[in-house]
């Protein structure tokens, strides 16, 4: 099925994911390209769960018995391994949440309460994910700020013309280094000194950098950085907030209960010290330590060596996708590998890309469809919807070809 | 799944019957499905608690918006209090072809509005009920 | 080493679970008596997560494609279990959450930050684990509504003396159905029905009290109650809370991002329905799932058997505590296997809890020591930490035998 | 970990040396292990920068209390700045033997405490400097 001149590689990389070698209930190979939703896992991850939960599964921090001490040791250890890989400051700087969404939420009650008065402002761009913007219309309405958008172009690029204008007044700037909609790298090295420079505090939402790109949160310099485990090979429930420390240490907590507390009496409580000031009652333990192993499985394969590899299909794609232009095919964003990560959006002539999936799923092929919780950049732009084709490590030009020939069977149904 | 786009969903799809909006609606719903975004919003004009005419608006994919075309097709000259009691069922026997689940709401949509119109109140999901 | 005279469906519930057939580093048999902190996993759970990660995971609701709709149904469906469980009046009224204590933050937030003000009480207990006191303290602050305790006696039995003179003004009521450091079995029937009387909401801290008996929401009246996986054989990272479905309707959403909303331009958000409006961003879909694999697991064992094993065994484990009170062992709390649960605590002389789990950690033996997550419980009864052991589906009256032989070799090191 | 209850531990623990508050001290302080909640407070007093007395008062598990006790009895006639500089292996070579990592801070209780009052501010835990 997949062609031969694959780099051994990556053919090792398909290897590594059991869901890859499996066939769909039409006995189709699956060609998962929806992975800026969710990645599929390698068995080494699958396997980290099973250990864990077969061997040494307890509660972490306050058991003294031996497999107590195991899971603590290796519930700490990730948390180390995730701060080498965005190169945070130390370890207490990654704090454990749920997702990006939760990360970024956090922020927004303790930082943001705390932190903003009617006439200071909140700067976000257009092209962000709900989660990236929703909590911060919230916050905005809270405390009496105000909501400004950095501006897209027509193709999807950030518009920095008024910049400077944008900033005034700014106290929070928050954007996603990658758009999951488009795949736009967002031209961070500007942005960011000039945020500092006004005085505001910078939150990327990594949830798609993070997986696709080596990232450096301190050579960015940026004050808080979320992303998603399970967009990065690890389990589901498990993702992470990069925060300075001397932000998160003037910081209140967010959630309450044990764990993150120091000492507590029926009247007052005083608070942990970092990151478990931020971690409340039973972490996602088993899924922490598999995120670890996550991390391990991808710093093997080199960030750069996924950045390339991911260049290289979407090269591909691009050339490709230019031959069904004359069937109608409408490619969205910078269609420019350079200027994206991972995800291109697409539509078909006016096959609905609903419908467009549906008929994919029956050649085994996974694509989205919808608005990809971009509501507004989606009306914006004037697009009810767009289909969308995101590449992972495990994905070849073989799926590439695959996605091609499903699309011009679905022209042929649509009549097209 | 590729049976479902047979000629006349694309045909109701393509040209979709009752397409538009009433200068002055008796009642009137509209809704999407949250989880694709589709949209259709349901004019009606009543007579004497019948429907007597009805345009429906809508984005989204072939099988809500041929869903809805055909529905509105169907009801005309109906009471409305039958309207409000259509089951999922006759969406279904008008798109004539099976739906798999992932696509149930899209189909659905149309009735959840026009269930809506009905009542005078958001209607659930056919569906669901 | 297991005694033969066991009941053949206790042996078979031992096999479930691997860990349970594993030997200590040192070569023991694991006497794992800390299932209160989190419990241990049968197979049929973790391979739910095998079998999710190996042959269908992706992201869900919004996929279109085969395996997409085959994780949507699963995680919805281990929804409803959740809710056939608990008894809820439908599955809209479970809303997934990290654990307990995100559960009841959730809450304090969205009900707790609406709905009192200065002069209001919030009524909890003395025995409360920090997890439903700290989040109580801080909204007090955030509100200036009073911080009100039932007392508990000598016994650690909740004295309702005074109920009704605590309920006058009382908004909120929040209780632990089990407490985790005694066992104690709150009245629930008593409190319940006079502070709906007294026009209060109840916040029920199920965490003990869902792995260990049958709970009926609907039959004891509760208005929310949290609960966690991680110590009913679910994975780390899911728990849930039930909330009756006229409160959830009128409560603000808590945490924004994806799949919480309905339509979002760049002014405006309108918030999805239940049970989505309250589960921002990707879910832990796959501990979802495996969580309703637990509940199947534990709902053919039938929670009255749960119950009354874990009774059988308690009674039996305070028969041979009564051997050792000679050599200095005080045990606290009701000391009564009809009035707790599945958890026993003490003290041995004058060994720190935390030298005794040391020496009972050499014999294979996991007890928790210290304060449990109930400091002021703790100061308020004298004791500067408990040894804690605690017995769930798969422990013996062999488990017991071995505890107590190794509490008598502690006593010979420290020569009691 | 059983060979760890000596009998000189087991006397510390049981009689510890220096316990109880100094009238007057110069410095003080006092910390707690969150993950289990022993509990140390050490008061030295001084002259000429140098610890010419001291006591502490705790509660705790042997390890912590034995631990701390040995402590105090090392740093009479001490520079503070030596003893804000004492290195966790001076602990382990007072209790003599191995500890095993979860109970590291218990053993490490008394010298972060100890290095609080000479710092005159909280200071870390000594294993992980
Ligand atoms: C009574 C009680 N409440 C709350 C909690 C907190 O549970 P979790 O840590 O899973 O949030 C626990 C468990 O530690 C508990 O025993
Ligand atoms: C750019 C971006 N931000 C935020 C999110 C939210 O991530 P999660 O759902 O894991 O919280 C996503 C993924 O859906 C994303 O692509």
């Amino acid at each position: 099925m997949i062609a031969q001149r694959l780099d051994p590689k990556l053919e090792r990389v398909i290897d590594d994911f059991p869901i890859l070698n499996r066939k769909t209930s039409r006995g189709k190979r699956l060609v998962y390209l929806d992975s800026a939703a969710t990645s599929q896992k390698p068995q080494c991850v699958i396997d980290a769960l099973t250990e864990y939960y077969s061997e040494y599964n307890a509660n972490i921090h306050r058991g003294v018995y031996e497999i107590a001490a195991r899971a603590t040791d290796a519930f700490e250890g990730a948390r180390a391994k995730v701060a080498r890989f965005v190169n945070a400051g130390e370890p207490a700087e990654i704090i454990w949440t749920r997702n990006t969404t939760e990360a970024i939420n956090l922020v927004s009650y303790s930082w943001g309460l705390n932190n903003l008065k009617p006439g200071d402002a909140i700067l976000v761009t257009q092209l962000e994910h709900h989660s990236n913007l929703v909590p911060w219309q919230l916050l905005a309405e809270k405390t009496g700020a105000a909501l400004r958008f950095i501006p897209v172009d027509a193709h999807g690029l950030h518009d920095l013309t008024n910049l400077e204008r944008l900033l005034e007044g700014t106290k929070l700037v928050a954007l996603s280094q990658v758009s999951n909609t488009l795949g736009t790298i967002a031209p961070l090295e500007r942005i960011i000194p000039a945020a500092h420079a006004a005085g505001a505090i910078v939150v990327i939402d990594g949830a798609q950098a993070a997986p696709n790109m080596p990232v450096d949160v301190q050579a960015m310099d940026v004050d808080f950085f979320a992303a998603s485990g399970h967009k990065m090979c690890a389990p589901t429930g498990i993702g992470f907030l990069y925060g300075k420390r001397a932000l998160l240490d003037a910081m209140p907590p967010f959630l309450a209960g044990g764990d993150m507390i120091r000492r507590v009496s029926y009247e007052k409580t005083t608070f942990n010290e970092l990151p478990w000031k931020f971690e409340a009652g039973t972490s996602n333990i088993a899924d922490a330590i598999a995120f670890g192993t996550a991390i391990d499985y991808l710093s093997e394969l080199g960030m750069d060596w996924v950045r390339d590899h991911e260049h290289a299909v979407m090269t591909y794609a691009f050339k490709r996708f230019k031959e069904l232009q004359e069937r109608g095919l409408l490619v969205y964003g910078p269609n420019d590998p350079d200027l994206v990560a991972d995800v291109v959006s697409f539509n078909l002539g006016d096959i609905h890309p609903h419908d467009l999936a549906s008929i994919l799923d029956t050649d085994g092929i996974c694509i989205r469809a919808g608005h990809h919780c971009t509501m507004p950049l989606m009306e914006k732009m004037g697009w009810p919807a767009t289909a969308r084709a995101s590449f992972y490590i495990y994905n070849t030009e073989a799926d590439v070809d695959a996605l091609i020939e499903s699309l011009l069977k679905a022209a042929r149904l649509f009549k097209l | 799944m590729d049976d479902f786009y047979k000629e006349y969903i694309l045909d109701h799809y393509r040209n979709p019957r009752n397409f538009g909006r009433l200068e002055s609606p008796d009642v009137t719903a509209q809704d999407n499905n949250p989880l694709c975004g589709d949209e259709i919003r349901i004019d009606l004009a009543l007579n004497d608690g019948v429907v007597s005419d009805v345009r429906f608006t809508g984005k989204g994919c072939a099988i809500s918006q041929a869903s809805a075309s055909m529905l509105t097709e169907s009801i005309k000259g109906k009471r409305l209090e039958d309207v409000a009691k259509l089951p999922p069922q006759a969406v279904l026997d008008n798109v004539g072809i099976g739906i798999s689940p992932t696509r149930m709401r899209c189909a659905m949509l149309g009735l959840k509005v026009l269930k809506s119109a009905a009542l005078g109140e958001i209607a659930g999901w056919p569906d669901e009920e």
